[in-house]
Parts: C-alpha cells; structure tokens; sequence
C-alpha cells in the first residue's frame, strides 16, 4: 500500500472512532436514551475513510439514512453528533434533525438523508456550485445498494456525466435494503456495470479494505478535481447491525456475519499497517484508547447540553417570513 | 343481528382486512417495500423476514405466497405505477407507501397516472387500487418520516382518501378501500398501531363516505382526524366534568366527506372546532371550517376553531415533537373558546 | 420619486426581470428544458433554439451564455434537486419545472430536500431558489398540462409561493423571489403572458407578502389570485352598473399570506368572495375562506362564497374546458348572493 | 424479408394509413379545427408498425404524448381518434382527453401519455396482470429518448427485469427531446446500451426499416411470451414535423429532414415489397387510396359527432362518489 504514515494514521483514527461511535450509541438506543430510527455504518467504515482521506474543505459529500460514518470521516465533531442524536441545543442541528438528518454545511457535510436516492440530485447542484466558481472543489455522493433502484440516482448520474460535474458516486453495497437482498432488487450483476450507462468509469473494490477503497477513490477524486467528470464506485460491505436499531435481522445468517468480522476492516488494516511499518501497536492500542475517550467526551458534550425550549419548534423554517 | 367480535390492535385490524380480502378476491395481490421481506433469501422462500417494516403485513405472505405478497426495490414511482396499471388491466393491487412523506418520489404515477386516468379516458377505464401508507408524528421519525399531507390527496379529483381512528373502523374501511372500484389513499397512523378495541370477525365493510359520531354531544361539534379522534374524546371528558358535553365527529373519510354529517351536527351544536395533526395552511381544517361557513354560517354562534400542527416540518427532538402535536389541552381551550 | 414604465407583455416582463437579476448577480443560474434549447446543436452554440416552450426565456442563453442558461434532460428531480444542492452551497437558481402538473415527478427533491433543508438543519443553511411554472386551464392542454395546484405547495412548511396577476407584479414579484433567502415556488398563468401592461423599467422588486388592492370598494371583497383577478375585475365592473362597489384583492403572495390585508378589507366590506382557479378541496379558497371565519367572524354580514373549479381534472374539449374554469358571470352570481 | 404477403399488406396499410392521418391532422390544425397542444408520428411510423405487427387482442401497449401512430397500429378506430382531436362525444375519450390521453383500453392501446416517463409503470403493472392472470399476452412500452432520462424508466426496466414480466421496451429515438438532441441530454452512446444495466436484451435498430424493426420485435415478444423477461429495443428514427404543431424547429436543418425523407419508410418498404413480389404496384396505389379515404371518413365520422354538453366536465371523475 503506497500510503503514508500519516494517511494510515488518519485512516485508522477515523475508522476506530467511527467504530466506537456506533457501539457506543447502539447501547445508548438499547438504554433508551437516543429515540427515533438508527441506522448504524459500523462494518462499512472503509467506505467513508477511504474516500474522504481525498477530500478537503472545499469538497462537499451528500450522504444517507446511515450518516454517522460519513459525518465522522468528513470531520464532523463528534460532540455535535452526539447531541444531535439526545435532540440537545448542541447539537448540529439544534435537535431538530437527529440521526437521519444530521448535517454541517460549514464542513462539507451536506446532510444524512431520510430519503432513499434523495443525495445525487443535490450532490449535482454541489458540483454546478463547484464548476461555477471554479473552487477545484469535488463532491462524493454516498448512496445504499437499494438507492440504485430510485429514479434520482438514474437522473443524478445522467446529469453529472452530461455536464461534466465534479461529482464522484459511492455505492455502499451492503448486499440489502432493508431485509431485502440486492440479488433480489438489483437487476445488474453489479452496479459498478450501472456506469456505463452514463459513460462514466465505473469500478467494484471489496469495501472491506481500505486500501482498494483508498485506491479507487483516489483516481475517481482525481477525475473529477481535472475537470473530467464524475466516476462511479462500487464497494461490497456489510453492516454489523439491523437495518435500524430494533431490527432482529432475521434475514441474514449469524455465520455470514461471522465471517465478515474474521475479515473486519479496521483489524485488517491495523495488521497491514503494523506488518508494513505504518503504525506500530502501541500507536494502535493508542487510537483505540483514545477513540474511547473522544465518544465518552461527545457523550458528555451530549449530557451537557440543554433540551431546546419547546417553541424552538416554530424557529428556523425560513430566513424570513414576512 | 349482531356480529362477534374480539380485541384486536389497530396493527391486526389492518392485518386481518388484508388477509380476509385476499381470501375473498384472487386478483388481490399486494406491493412494497419488504411487505413479506427476505425475497429470494434461503429460508425465506415463502416466510416474511419483516411483514412491513412495522409488522403489519406480517404472515399474509405465509397465507398467500410471494405471486401475491411482491417485496419491492426502493421505486415507489416503478411499483405504484404499476399497481396502476395492474389496476386498469384486471388486478386489485394495493401497494404499500412506507411513509407518506415518500409521496414525493412518486406523487406523479398516483395523482396524474392513477387518479386522472378514467375521467382522461372518457370513464372507459377504472383503477381499483389501494395505496396503504403510513402518517403521523409523535415516533421521533424527524423531518421526512412524521408528516400527515392527506390533504394534499383529498386535494386531488379521482383520488378518494380514509383516515380511520379505531381497529374497527381501520379493518371495515380498508376492506371497503379494496372493494371500492376507484384508487384510494389510505392513511394508518403509526401511534395508533398499538391501540386496540373490539373488531367485528370475518367480512366486515365500513361504507366510504360515511363519519361516525365517536361521542354523542350538544355543546360544541369536534372534527377530529385519525390520531386526534382519541385526543378529542380525552378532551371531551375533561370538558365533560366543567359541564360541557361535546359532540366528537370522526370523517373517517375524507374524500368524499360526509358533508351533511358535518353541517348536521354543527346545526345542533351550533359551534365547530376542527382538529388536525396535519400543518395548516390549504389543510383538512380549512376545508372543514370553509365548509361549514359557507353552508351553516346562519347556524354558527361562534367561529370555527382549527387545532393544527404549526407551519413547520415535524422536528426530531421529543420536546420539540410534542410541541408540534396537537394537544388534548389546546383541544380544550379550542372548545372553551366557542362557548 | 417616479419611475419610467412602458407596456409590456406578462411575457417580457418575466423576461425582463430574469436578465435584470441576472444582470444584477453572477451566482443567478438558470436551468430547466429548452430553456434556451438546441444545446449543442451547430448553429447554437450560443444561442436559443426555442427559449422556453413558450418563448418566455428567450434571448437570456444570448446574453448570459450556456455557463448560465442552462438547458436540461427531462429528468425534473435530478436538475430540481440539484438546484437545491447549488442554492445550499452558495449558487441562485432559477429552475423551471415547465408546468406545474409536473410536480409529481419531482416533489420531493421540493418538499423533503428543498423546503425542509434549512430546518432540519437546525438553520445552519438556506436553500435560495426559485422554481419558476406554469399554471392555468383554457389552454386546451387537457388532464396533465392545465392545472395550478398552488395549494398543494402553500400547505408545505419551507416553501414560499408567489401567483403574479399583472406584468408589472409578475416583475417585481419575481425579482423578489430571486432575491429572498428561502425557496420559492413562482406560478405564471399560461393565459397570462400575451396580456399587457405598464411596467417599471430596471431594478424593480415587490416585497413578498403583500396584497395588493386592485380596485376599491366597500360592497364586498373578492380576494382572487392569479388569472381569477382580471376575471373578478370584469365581474366588478358589471356589479358597479348595478351600484356594488366591490373591492378586488390579490393576495399576490400565498406563502406568506397578507393577512392583515385581507382581514382589514373583509372588517371594511363585511363581505367574502374568494376566487380560485385551483381545485376546490384544501384549496386556497379554503385557505382564505376558513381564516376570515375564524378571525373576522363578526365582521362577516354573509356566508363566504368560494367560487372555484369543480373536483375535476381539466378537460380537453373546450366546451368542457370552459365550463371548468370559473368565470365573470360566477363571480357577479357569488357576490350577489353576499349582497 | 421473411414477410408474408398478409404480414406485408398489413404493414404497409398501417404506415400508410398512420401517415394519412398525420398529415391531414396538421392541416386540421393549421386551420384551427384541432385545438391543444398536437405531437405528429410521421416519420416514425415504422416503429409502431412493425412491433405492433405481433400484437393481438391480449396484447398491451402503453404510448406517449406522440401517440397517434402507436393507436392506428394497435387497431384504435381512425374516426374515435379524430372525434377525440376535436373534443366530441364520439371520440375515443368522449373529449375528455385529447390527443395527448387518446386511449382505447378495449384494445390494448393504455393511453397516450402528457406525462414524459408516465409509461414505463404503467407497463410493468399490465405485464403484472398477464403473469399473474397467465394470458400469455405482452406489453409493449413505447417512449422516447428523452423519456429515457427520467427516473421512471429506469424504476420500470430495472422492476420488469427482477419480476420478469413480459414487457417490451422500444425506445423510440427521433434524436430530439423537443429542441433538445439526444447527443446532448443522454450521456450513453446508445440508449439500447442501457438494456446491460438490467441484465436485459438490447439492440438497436434503423427504424426507417420496418422490417428491421420487425425482426428484432419478433424476438422480444416471442422472449416475453416464453416468460423470459423483458427486452429493449432502440429504434432510431426521425419526425418530420415539428416537436408539436406550431414548432418553428430552429434546432434542425432542412437538409437533414431532406435526407432522411429520401429514405421515407413508407416509399422504402413499398419499393422492397414490390421488388420481392410481396405487393403489386396497384396494391401499394390502392392502399395508399384507402388510407386517405379511411381519414376523410374520420373526419366526417368526427364532424358528424356532437359536442358534449357542458356539464359532462363533472361526471367520469369516479366510478362512484357516496
Ligand atoms: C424514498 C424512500 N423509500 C423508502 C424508504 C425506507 N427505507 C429507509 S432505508 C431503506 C433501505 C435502504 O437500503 P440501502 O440504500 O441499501 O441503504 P442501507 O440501509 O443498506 O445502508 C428503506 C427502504 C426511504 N427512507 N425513502
Ligand atoms: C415529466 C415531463 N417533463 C416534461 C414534459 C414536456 N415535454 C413534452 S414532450 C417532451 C420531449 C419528449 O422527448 P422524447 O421523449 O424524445 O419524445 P419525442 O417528443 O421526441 O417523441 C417534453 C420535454 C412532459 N410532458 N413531462
Ligand atoms: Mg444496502
Ligand atoms: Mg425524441
């Protein structure tokens, strides 16, 4: 793996605290103490690292329902996060969006979405900001297996490619929606082979390393930063938990996820790392160590922060009204 | 001669009318989003792994098999517009909507598709069809999974639209919504999947078009949609201690809309308070209150009180949520206001 | 301080203020189907082959180039929704969804994304748009070309809606919505565009949320939007030969909606008439009906009319067609019986 | 050509006919007897004509805003149709729709479409009640190629492929999305390129050849009735009116017209016909005669027809209200 000491660092970090994030906020949910639908990235965190390593403040992504990851890897303080999910003050959107909604514009972030294939029509107008302005900037829209079959994704892909947008297009196949297998509401036998319906590069890399991942997306954010157009990647994953939190996932056997968590992602690429000299295991135990205490901070960022007054309800709905 | 009947949930009611019109009529089949669930997965050949993801489909794909139970991918515009077409060409679909809020992604196939298509095509064509879908705040679903928007169906020529608050009504209105030869938009709440009551056994029709007085009153008529029928009855007992016995008007159907239940029973109270979760403006509330001023200005002693959500979208945070809900309270002070 | 005018078409003063504002301001794009047409065709490279389906756009691909005169596929979310995506990350749009009936197509990437982005959000954004469409029946368009549905956007929480009945309104009014902050839907009637008018030259905006008071009276009040304006403007012409003064009111904005203005001339007149090309349930002609029931309620001398369009899709056949649409002769029956 | 001498006769009398209509529609409208907005077929009747050659009485097909043609070749009376253009009671719609909702679902023909994308459900729905009913009957779904930038066709293809429903999708090219050139508004070489993103068939033809069109709708339907799944086929045609009546079509030039007018469908196939002993030069006179007789007698069956009375704008609207 051609990556430096610091990409690994940065790699590793992100995937860890994501990690953490998500266990951390499955126990909150089973206590009772986060209400609402929770869709948890924890199995796919390569996806969002390996992509976002390439991107800077300039660069947008859109997301979906499953957000977390995403808003961990594009730098969203996890604090904020938090909150978010407890509906405090503090929280990146007040309370007001939670889990499926969480977003910060300042960061690129533009917002988890409880819409499926509700994300390439807005990464496309992110691109037309970007080609307008001429910022260099890129966009990297994430959109799930079952958002292959949403019209929006057909359109936003269409349209990237005709007008040459900078947008590069993540599809986290994790082999279902919902209960429902990709095999069963996908027609193509990949939707990597979906890019070329649009002209554009398309490619399948294994989700669960982080180096193909880091790859791919490194020659697709390139494209696009030139000028040349969006791209097209697939990544094959797998979530750890239901569908939501409260799902019973008796769709799936417990020896497939088994099998997947031989392979997890982060150790995996902890191993890689040490074996090649790119992290040592002391700063591995350190990152796992202190990914811990960053959500135990979040949590008490969370804890902290006041409920929002009940009329807040009625706030923010316009710039103005009248 | 009367019916037997049981304690069912407001989630078996619906469950029960699926089952007992599939019995009835093969060309019923049904359509969405892991209404079974697992398709095509080993084990889950003819099992639902979900039943809808509330459960509320759960078993049927056991009873009927996967040629009638159809998981769905994520097109609401592909599968409802083919539950039109399936409609116009024999079948009886009735597709599942996950949430209302999802209207957008397929508003086009429901209001332009199915609803325009027989009077387009000079009445030589009907589309018996049925779009379950679920509405409702109050589940901490946030912005886009929380909203009500029957409104904007019954807005819509061609579409007929059921908004039912108890088991019964819930089980003898759907199996009507089936029957019925034109597409109907049928709202379940999703706060009052837990509720229960007594629901009559085997077939059980509840004639579209028709309110029904959920409590018999002279002090002030109440118009209460869905999860707002029982928040009124809960009003109405508190109003009932200071004395004031309100009649409690639930219109099941909102399209058509039994007008001279309406009219009927303000003529009596001689006051009308409407309530609906749903935001306000262009809303069930306004169409009701503009109903009544208009047709029984003369038999109104007070002005019409709409009880609504604000102008805003449903907001995730509990405290804010129930802000956002109507209130048993503000129904209250709703009623006071008119006498 | 007077301003020059000179007459205009409704047509050309739409015209005149999308290159006013874009004149005005870089980050003002435009985007929708044939807005400037023939892109990539030889011999168009910069210039329009069509602007617009009807001309209403034409000459702007000329002046600002196809940088910013953006011609589309016909996918209505995909160039919608990323108007959304550029008005969040620091673009104006103007995108145009040809007519308004096909919103179905798009709705959510309007009402889930666009209207609810900043709120969700927590109002760390703001969604600066405008969707510029078509509205209106005599066009014999039939069933999916011809209705106004405005309603249905008005009842949605994030959304401003704008229907201009003159040029000079439909200039200022659109220069306004480019301007504001928030999204905002801009409904020109089809049968509006070859009528004409005096109309400001340059820069010239009209605040949203206004009414505008078109002719003086105290006999009654006929709040009419859109086309229904120069309608209730006939009608008041032939009540003022039989001695009613009637006071025409467009509400101009109905996301906000003027409602002191139109409180204020129903407590002057006693009297409501609404007129609506829409369809009549949850309408705004409910809207404005149910909101002077409720606050002017002992102000009004007689029931509110609502004259409207039947619960109808359009029909295709003129006959048909002109039956649908409310006219002057309705309008005198309506306020006579309020008289 | 492997044509019957009826298969020949009835195609020819088809296209000829569809032309026949066309172009005494447009003059109908230029003398103000057609009012609304008016889409002419001509140019393209090959398409129409030579897949519906395989259509019978259990057959489907769903059209678009252009759908005239699509209605002479599934068998839809000429004076209904034209009472319909003149918004009489005879029409096929009783005037209530139109030329953009002409529909005859007594004979297949599910409607002609305002809406652009509005079929591809629909068909899925109608190839859901044959499976299910086992008819053996197939759908066919017409739509152009700017159709095949909305979501909605990419929702039907990809759900006809999963449930295998015998539907056939024909992509009708005529290389313009009103003023708009396919080059422009889709970012795939060919739209039949396409049918891989839905592990279905797909080819594309010359649509100025009917029996080229006929050849390759012969497999699909067959494939479709054999319960195969659905095709795509892409025909490449051209009209040789504007996008509606009243288009001024700045966005082409008369050249390219001129060109492909000298390879008419209609003169072609007659020439080939003849050649082959498949037609006599009389037959391809008389038809030709009849077609235009048949058109005056739908004018005459039109004028003939009355006005509906006013009040019929309120009834049709449900099959029963309370
Ligand atoms: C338009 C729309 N339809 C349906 C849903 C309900 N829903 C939420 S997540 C989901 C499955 C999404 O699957 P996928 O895109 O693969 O993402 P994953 O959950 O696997 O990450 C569904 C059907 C929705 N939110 N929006
Ligand atoms: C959803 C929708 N968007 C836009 C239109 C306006 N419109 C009518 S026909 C047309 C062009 C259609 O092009 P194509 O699909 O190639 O069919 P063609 O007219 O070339 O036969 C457009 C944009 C519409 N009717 N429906
Ligand atoms: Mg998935
Ligand atoms: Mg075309």
């Amino acid at each position: 793996m051609d990556l430096t000491k610091d990409n690994a660092v940065w790699i590793y970090d992100r995937m860890v605290t994501i990690r953490a994030f998500e266990e951390r906020v499955a126990k909150l949910f089973a206590d009772g103490r986060i209400p609402g639908f929770v869709h948890l990235y924890a199995g796919e965190e390569a996806v969002a690292v390996g992509v976002c390593a390439h991107l800077g403040d300039r660069d947008y992504i859109t997301s979906t329902h499953r957000g977390h990851g995403h808003c961990i890897a594009k730098g969203v303080p996890l604090g904020e996060m938090m909150a978010e999910l407890f509906g405090k003050v503090g929280g990146s959107c007040k309370g007001k969006g939670g889990s499926m909604h969480i977003a910060d514009v300042s960061r690129g972030m533009l917002g988890a979405n409880g819409i499926v294939g509700g994300g390439p029509p807005l990464a496309c107008g992110a691109g037309l900001t970007i080609k307008r302005k001429g910022t260099g900037g890129v966009v990297v829209c994430f959109f799930g297996d079952g958002a292959a079959e949403q019209g929006t994704t057909h359109e936003g892909m269409n349209l990237a490619a005709i007008w040459k947008l900078p947008v590069v297009f993540v599809a986290e196949n994790n082999q279902f929606a919902e209960s429902t297998p990709v095999g069963y509401h996908c027609a193509a036998s990949s939707i990597a082979d979906r890019a070329a319906a649009y002209n554009m590069p398309g490619v399948l890399v294994d989700g669960y390393d982080v180096v193909a991942v880091h790859e791919a997306a490194a020659e697709a954010v390139e494209r696009a930063r030139r000028g040349d157009g969006p791209s097209l990647i697939e990544a094959k994953t797998w979530r750890y938990f239901g569908h939501f939190e409260g799902d019973q996932v008796t769709y799936r056997t417990a020896e497939q996820s088994a099998a997947y968590r031989e392979h997890d992602p982060l150790t995996w690429f902890a191993r890689q790392a040490v074996d090649r000299g790119l992290l040592t295991a002391e700063e591995v135990e350190q990152r796992d160590r202190a990914a811990e205490a960053a959500v135990d901070e979040a949590i008490e960022f969370a804890d902290r922060s006041p409920l929002p007054a009940p009329e807040e309800a009625l706030t923010d709905v316009y710039v103005s009204y009248r | 001669m009367a019916v037997a009947t049981r304690t069912l949930t407001f989630r078996e009611a619906v469950n029960e009318a699926l089952a007992v019109e599939m019995e009835r009529d093969p060309d019923v089949v049904l359509m969405g989003e892991d209404v079974a669930g697992g398709a095509t997965v080993e084990g889950f050949e003819q099992e639902d792994a979900w039943g809808g993801v509330l459960g509320v489909t759960k078993g049927l794909v056991q009873r009927f098999g996967r040629d009638r139970v159809l998981d769905t991918p994520i097109s609401e515009s592909g599968y409802i517009g083919a539950a039109v077409g399936a409609a116009s060409t024999g079948l009886r679909p009735v597709a599942e909507l996950m949430f209302v809020d999802f209207f957008g992604v397929c508003m086009d196939q429901i209001f332009n598709q199915g609803a325009k298509l027989r009077y387009m095509f000079g009445g030589k064509a009907k589309v018996p069809m049925v779009i379950r879908t679920m509405i409702g705040a109050g589940f901490r679903a946030a912005g886009q999974h929380s909203g009500c928007h029957y409104s904007v169906f019954t807005h819509m020529p061609g579409l007929k639209t059921v908004v039912p608050s108890t088991p019964a009504d819930a089980k003898g209105l759907l199996a009507a919504s089936i029957r019925d030869d034109d597409p109907v938009l049928f709202f379940e709440h999703k706060l009052l999947y837990d509720t229960s009551g007594e629901v009559p056994e085997g077939e059980y029709v509840v004639e579209l078009g028709r309110a029904d007085v959920k409590r018999e009153g002279d002090g002030a008529t109440v118009v209460a949609i869905g999860r707002m029928v029982p928040f009124a009855l809960e009003a109405a007992e508190g109003l009932a201690a200071e004395g004031a016995e309100v009649e409690v008007l639930d219109p099941r159907t909102l399209s058509p809309l039994d007008e001279d239940a309406i009219l009927g029973s303000v003529r009596k109270t001689r006051r009308l308070v409407v309530v609906d979760e749903d935001n306000p403006r262009c809303s069930m509330a306004t169409d009701i209150a503009a109903l009544v001023a208009s047709r029984a200005f003369d038999h109104l002693d007070a002005p019409p009180q709409l009880v609504t959500a604000p102008h805003t979208p449903v907001p995730f945070s509990p405290v804010l949520e129930d802000f956002y809900v109507p209130s048993p309270d503000r129904i209250v002070e709703a009623v006071r206001a008119t006498l």
